[in-house]
């Protein structure tokens, strides 16, 4: 999946943008999920995405209600609460060559599915995973979920007391070879993140500050859009460099193990598994997200000091994603036919000989 | 276990003549000793005598020492079912011995290690001592093979007092090693000096006899949960998510064994994809993506793992995806009894999922069906998109039957109403429009397309949330109730397709039976039994659930109705009165969920204590 | 929606005549807009002025933006059901209000915004234009709150045309906002400008007239869920724990504002703990643990929630726990419709776990019920030690029903067979030994201890596994059975301590219905009209499962059963069938599960239809 | 709970050490489970642990069974698969005076029970939490669980091809207070551990790698006796001070924050919250358990280089137990009585009165 300007008003696929939608939106006006359900829209719609190629999986929340309001001609499953990630497992296992792209909310994946998410990392399953997270249960009227800060107030529920799940931290740790954060607020990195998720093999995990406009949206909440606007620190500015359009020469100007800090503007260049490469300008504070320790050691600090970072946190060249170790054929399974499907009538002839 | 055997059996007890080829051994070891494979082959052997025998394991939930115990039954006439005697007990463990032996009928027969030393305090038994630690040490068997190898002593015991020819013996482990010679040799050599030391030293002075038949011949042995995962792979399943649990574990064991099957020559690569699950939640919804993207999928597993399926059945049912749920059925409520069979999930797993839910069901009665509905549960599940659930359980789908060999699948594979992208534009073009949940035939199934499909409209929308025919969410009543409509007329129409009970009916009998899975063959013998004593009794064993119409009718055809289960609550005769449309007032619930197969013995009592005979 | 009202309603209709207190409001608007706060004003306003009323909300699943009705009957003679038409319309939601308009019955009334400009089609009702707009921006109201301001518009509007004092709309304003000065200031002068307005520009063409009774004296409104909070706390709960899901979120919700009841007043500490937990597996492991700890714990939930505890349930029902969970039931399978009502979790929830496992369901059929069940069940549950389910409703947990003041518990806490230290002492000293599962009494229930107990006896092993009467693990078949022997004695123990059903029965009637829950109001309704035509009718109002024995009586006794139930499949009519030893060929259901509650109309023809009358 | 020496035959509940034993094990003999019930023995024993105080929880498996096998004094719940957690969340909510033992295994706790285990950190629900980790189910007999190393190979299933997942790691991003690893065949660590945790207030994470010798105990398996035995590197010696016992000059000793190295034999003395210290005596690499960062870059070492570290890995000053943030009256919830379970019937009348 190449970035291609469009020209006019049509894509490579001779689609408008309009045919990337979805259904109107449901949601509060507002809402943060609109514009990451906006950001996809135009990402699917830049990059020519074949939408007949593509599913939309959720789980239940309004977050997962979004999957309605953007690429109206892909499949999708809004299944049930928490429990995405097994179905995303299975409908990849079942057709490899689906392009999966997953929404979820912070109360969806870091309360109930919190297990899921964990093990679908482990086994890479190949998908662009997205939490839009506003630290709240929108759908259900404004609880806190795990991802609120300790010490934030609610009007209703009054102030949680429990340290923040970092599901970021959560994605690094459990084994996720592509790990942004971002905020709904600032729609081009959504969109330069959407991109390069979409390029790269395995599970890429893109946690979205999305507020609440309806239940969480008081400036002091640090899920809302005024503390968003006035407190983000991105790391960087983020591009998708097709193959072959980087010098060897940059390529290897910065040494990640060595982990030496870079001035502003300067560049780190992450090369995908496809040749592809996110370009990473420098506009916040030093981090290469080719190392896990620089990783998590940031994200600490990130807890510590309740810090707004956003970008590209962690990068590992993909290791096998759940189909490269499950050694099936390349036909999709689902696509598999009669023959192939069931053995000849000798195997099961022979099998019962052998048992007389 | 205070119950006592059919009638002529203990009868012959009694009488002092020459018993061949009927009646039953047990073998009382400790879990973990490898007894299992002395065990297999004594069952392998008889078999291949051609004499027809069933091998059951009750076994502890534990790994290693305590107390399990697997009984043999060798019966001419053919009979399988569990009795509640046996003859002739190996009693290799010291902690159970004592029980062991008291519950043998006079004339029975005690094959014990010499080195106890044990008191033999019943005259009206024979007891066989033997030396099991000497005959070992003859040996230089590696120190963690020992305990194992010890127990082919009793195999070279048994061997010669019952007759078993010794070149049996070795075909028959040579089969259990997959003919691999050094475990062969290791074990055999320890047979065959037992066999020449009891032909040696002991004098035969039971009654009990085994000589050749040809009954076995053509006949397989195998395990049910073997059959099902052969069923599985011939029936095409191309993603299994499982989580291990007992005694569920052994089918997806058996995929993984016999996965080759399903291997490409050329590239080496599998067509099916067998992933081990976090936990149940996940298994099923692996299988409801799989499914939903196209894939044959199923899973294994048993009761607790069908309680955590609950809310991903209604999802399935709901959104009418094609899953397949085997249930080998273990003993609850709860953690229960891991290892002890039951048909206890009859009422939960029809009903399974909150709000108006229900399932069809298959119910295999034996190691064949287990196969056959192994690749027929994939085609009813696409034909309906809807999950299947088949219940076996522990005794079927663990034990050892002897079987017909599996006949190859008499339908091609259906894969129902899926349309391709040629198939979308001819649909289109014929009717202006396609809608994923629009009953086009009136019979409840509407046409479904898969992921991937390169059409513009192909795509749907997927939820567990109330929908129109056009599967856009809605909720409105009258699209509710509509869709809910559409629903019952399916599940209606499966109640004619899904396997038909097996019906042996003569009208003018007044009693009939009523039983399913695995009870099947204490029926068959407790009918011959009362027969035999003029008790004439029609039988009709269920096969799916929903009830197919002439189960009402075999029910108000008769005075009296028996319903046999394995359970505690009856549940099978609680879905009868249910269902049946008239007066049910004549069906009578025999159920018993002691964790044991159920035995003609308790069948028969109660029978006979109704009928008040 | 296509039915229509009972007959004598809609011949009223029809005449010229004036409709005093007998008619129903509909008011549509958008979910988010804060409407609640009008719609909540209007039915203060009117129960206040003494005149029977009832408020039903039919809301969207959604936070802000589409469809939401609520709907206001008054009733002078009381009746609280759903009536399937409304005669006054205010439609402030343009989306839907052709369609609102158009199910108007001729006469009816429609309150609608002038700036709309509606081309009024409909010649035979009468249509009220109001200039909501206009009115409100007369007065300096925050951006945020304009839009549910607006709403008071109609209240004004409303309250002038149907003679409700200014006065009383203004105490009831206070009612809202617990008397806070600012909000009750702010919506009622729009409230008053609106009056204001109409008084001076609309002419009263309808028929329809509210006057003051004197019906609702010393009677409250509270919605069921608030009932069964305070219920709860007023049992003496201790630890709840819950996962938020609509509808039963609002019963956790009223458990924090009234929280301060069980506040210890010297310290300022709770004597109760509310957890929100990560998800209804924990909800329910969280409430196992502190049961068995020797708290009243709890939780509430829906019918995902349900299938997600199945596994706990078993555990708790085999372990002998008590806790109690309500299932404020939504409309299923699956997500289906999380904001509509249904009575469609009886069959699952009451076989919930795999096993043999059926639960004590208590089913509560009015608010005061809810408040009564909720103290109630903990006493049932530490009783019977068991989880005790309560099914409850949408239309019940979130509707405001008018109702008799709470009667205060009326027994005292009832802790169960629990022996503390010196009990245990005792008990040790009396029969020389103390085993948890032992049955002492013979009524099935045992002793327990909790831990914490300060003697070297008092512990005790607590599993899901097999178990003897000491606790101890055990795979014995006789353990086993005696343990599930015993539960069984619980059970039919239990089946007649439960809360008996309300009879309303003279012999000689051949119409028996039976109903149960929230229909309960549609149920006596259609009595009412029944009789009224010379059709008499017994009535039988379940509050419990497992069916206590007069049940049966009253359905043999009858002719014909009718089964009133909201759901789909006739669940009830089903468990009838199942436990009822006796014909039950007469059992009619009369089952509709349209996400709505009851009417008296849909009882009313089906009842006819088959009488034939 | 002071530690205190035994004298003679009995502790100071004048109790013996038969006296905490339970019923005899049913595991497979040489099970590393085993050796931790004997350790937990001795420590009750030890420490005069009142056993009418404590509550043992376990979820299932051979690991969950073991709570039958030591303190036969103490009330037990042998629960349901991996949801133990919830159930000692409930048990402690209900009596916060009881002292909480869980036990639990890799899969009980990394797989089907992570997110349980995940959320009661976050809580910081007050018990000692010990997973007993041999890589694999044994109860279900021998296959892989979560924590089985990437490339292990076992007789029957083959090859695992996933990452393992690391508990303690797990924990410490979890909001655990205390997290230690451990090896069943290093005895007097574990017991140093367990009666450090069990002066803890808060969650105690104590993940103890416990061969399971009928399914993963071949050499070449670094969850086997050989392996552990020739591979462990403990950190540190550790002891437990009771409070008063250690001179305040040597409490200052080390900085934890400035992270600089010690020499072996040097000491770490971290302060708990009731004023007893753990005396970690260095022998291994520079480890300071205060420090989040610190332990989470070993982890991470640990994890690329497949070491087998032990010892006391995190230790945070308690935050608030799930107790604390609850503001619950100070008498156990299970023993209050009639009065203060119901309140009067004013109230209600007043309540009632108030909705007319
Ligand atoms: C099993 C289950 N439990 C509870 C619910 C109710 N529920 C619906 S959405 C939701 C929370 C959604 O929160 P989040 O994932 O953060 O999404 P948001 O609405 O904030 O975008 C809950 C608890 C449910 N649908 N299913
Ligand atoms: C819901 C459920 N699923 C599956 C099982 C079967 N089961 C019993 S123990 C076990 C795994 C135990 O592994 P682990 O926790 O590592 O304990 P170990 O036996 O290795 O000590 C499983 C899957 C079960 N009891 N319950
Ligand atoms: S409630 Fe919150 S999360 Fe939900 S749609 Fe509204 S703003 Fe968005
Ligand atoms: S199977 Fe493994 S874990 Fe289980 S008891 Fe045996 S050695 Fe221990
Ligand atoms: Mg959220
Ligand atoms: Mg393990």
């Amino acid at each position: 999946m190449a970035t291609n300007k469009t020209v006019g008003k049509t894509n490579t696929l001779g689609l408008t943008r309009e045919d990337y939608k979805g259904n109107k939106s449901t949601l509060c006006p507002g809402c943060g999920h609109d514009s990451i359900s906006n950001q996809i829209i135009s990402v699917a719609y830049d990059v020519g995405l074949k939408q007949e190629n593509v599913i939309k999986l959720s789980g239940i929340g309004c977050s997962s209600k979004t999957p309605a309001y953007f690429l109206g001609r892909s499949h999708a499953f809004n299944a049930i609460h928490g429990r995405m990630p097994s179905i995303a497992t299975g409908a990849t296992l079942a057709n490899h060559e689906l392009t999966a792209i997953g929404v979820s909310g912070d109360g969806d994946t870091g309360s109930i599915g919190l297990g899921q998410f964990k093990h679908m990392m482990r086994r890479n399953v190949p998908m662009v995973y997205i939490i839009e997270n506003n630290g709240v249960y929108g759908l259900t009227k404004g609880q806190f979920s795990a991802t609120a800060d300790a010490g934030q107030e609610l009007k209703y529920y009054g102030k949680n007391e429990y340290p923040a799940i970092d599901l970021c931290m959560e994605a690094i740790v459990g084994g996720a070879t592509f790990v942004a954060r971002s905020f709904s607020g600032h729609a081009e990195q959504v969109r330069a993140l959407l991109k390069a998720a979409l390029a790269h093999r395995g599970t890429a995990v893109i946690d979205i500050i999305s507020p609440c406009v309806t239940f969480n949206n008081n400036p002091n909440s640090n899920k809302s859009y005024d503390y968003g606007k006035a407190n983000e620190i991105p790391l960087h500015e983020i591009e998708l460099i097709p193959e072959g359009f980087v010098p060897e020469r940059e390529e290897i100007s910065i040494d990640p193990d060595k982990m030496e800090s870079y001035e502003a503007g300067q560049e780190i260049l992450v090369r995908m598994h496809d040749g592809t490469f996110i370009r990473l300008q420098k506009v916040g504070p030093d981090h290469d997200p080719r190392s896990k320790a620089q990783a998590l050691a940031l994200l600490e600090k990130v807890g510590m000091e309740q810090l707004f970072l956003t970008g590209l946190i962690y990068y590992e060249e993909p290791r096998p994603t759940l189909l490269d170790t499950l050694h099936v054929v390349d036909t999709p399974l689902a696509r598999l036919q009669g023959d192939t499907l069931r053995p000849p009538k000798e195997a099961l002839d022979k099998l019962m000989q052998s048992m007389m | 276990m205070g119950v006592i055997d059919l009638p002529a059996e203990s009868q012959m007890q009694q009488t002092g003549e020459r018993i061949v080829n009927d009646f039953s051994f047990m073998v009382a070891t400790k879990n973990g000793s490898g007894s299992q494979t002395s065990n297999s082959t004594i069952v392998r052997a008889l078999f291949k005598m051609g004499i027809p025998v069933n091998g059951k394991n009750l076994f502890p939930s534990n790994i290693k020492g305590l107390p399990t115990w697997y009984t043999i039954r060798v019966s001419k006439d053919g009979y399988t079912a569990r009795r509640s005697r046996v003859e002739i007990v190996v009693t290799f463990n010291e902690m159970t011995a004592a029980e062991d032996i008291v519950n043998l009928p006079p004339g029975g027969v005690c094959i014990l290690p010499q080195e106890w030393n044990w008191t033999k305090s019943r005259s009206d038994i024979i007891y066989y001592e033997v030396p099991v630690k000497d005959t070992v040490r003859q040996f230089d068997i590696p120190t963690e093979r020992r305990e194992q190898v010890s127990n082919m002593v009793y195999v070279g015991v048994v061997a010669k007092l019952y007759d078993i020819p010794l070149e049996t013996i070795h075909q028959a482990l040579s089969d259990q090693f997959n003919g691999k010679p050094k475990p062969v040799q290791m074990n055999y050599q320890v047979v065959e000096a037992a066999y020449h030391w009891a032909a040696d030293n002991l004098q035969k002075l039971d009654r009990f006899h085994i000589e050749p038949m040809d009954k076995t011949k053509g006949k397989i042995i195998i395990t049910g949960n073997e059959a099902a995962a052969l069923g599985a792979l011939f029936g095409g399943v191309t993603v299994t998510a499982w989580y291990p649990i007992t005694p569920s574990t052994s089918l997806v064991d058996a995929m993984l064994d016999y996965k080759h099957l399903r291997r490409d020559p050329v590239t080496g690569k599998d067509t099916v994809a067998i992933v081990q699950a976090e936990d149940e939640i996940a298994a099923i919804g692996m299988i409801v993506g799989a499914g939903w993207a196209g894939a044959r999928a199923m899973t294994a597993t048993s009761g607790p793992g069908i309680s955590l399926m609950s809310e991903f059945a209604g999802l399935a049912y709901f959104a009418e995806i094609p899953i397949v749920v085997w249930d080998v059925t273990r003993m609850g409520p709860s953690t229960g009894l891991p290892t002890r069979t039951s048909q206890g999930d009859i009422l939960f797993t029809y009903f399974l999922g909150h709000g108006d839910t229900h399932h069809i069901c298959l119910i295999p009665g034996s190691v064949e069906e287990c196969f056959e509905f192994g690749w027929r549960a994939f085609d009813l599940a696409e034909q309906f998109q809807t999950p299947v659930f088949v219940l076996s359980d522990l005794d079927l789908g663990m034990n050892n039957w002897m079987a017909e060999p599996f006949q190859y699948p008499t339908e091609p594979i259906n894969r129902g109403k899926v349309l391709d992208k040629e198939a979308l534009e001819r649909f289109i073009a014929e009717k202006g429009e396609w809608y994923r949940y629009r009953d086009y035939d009136q019979d409840g199934i509407s046409y479904r397309t898969l992921p991937g499909t390169d059409h513009p409209r192909a795509a749907y929308f997927t939820r567990g949330t109330g929908h129109n025919d056009q599967a856009i969410y809605s909720e409105r009543s009258t699209d509710w109730v509509q869709n809910m409509e559409r629903l019952r007329r399916k599940f209606e129409n499966a109640r004619k397709v899904v396997p038909q009970p097996v019906v042996d009916y003569d009208a003018g009998k007044q009693i009939g039976l009523i039983s399913f899975g695995s009870n099947d063959p204490a029926v068959q013998e407790v009918r011959d039994r009362l027969a035999a004593e003029g008790i004439e009794t029609n039988y009709l064993r269920l096969r799916a659930l929903p009830l197919t119409p002439n189960v009402h009718d075999f029910v108000l055809n008769h005075e009296r109705i028996y319903v046999i289960e394995n359970n505690f609550d009856g549940q099978m005769a609680q879905v009868l009165r249910m269902e049946i449309p008239g007066d049910t007032r004549h069906i009578r619930s025999l159920a018993l969920g002691d964790g044991l197969p159920m035995t003609p013995r308790w069948i028969y009592d109660n029978i006979k204590r109704y009928e008040g005979k």
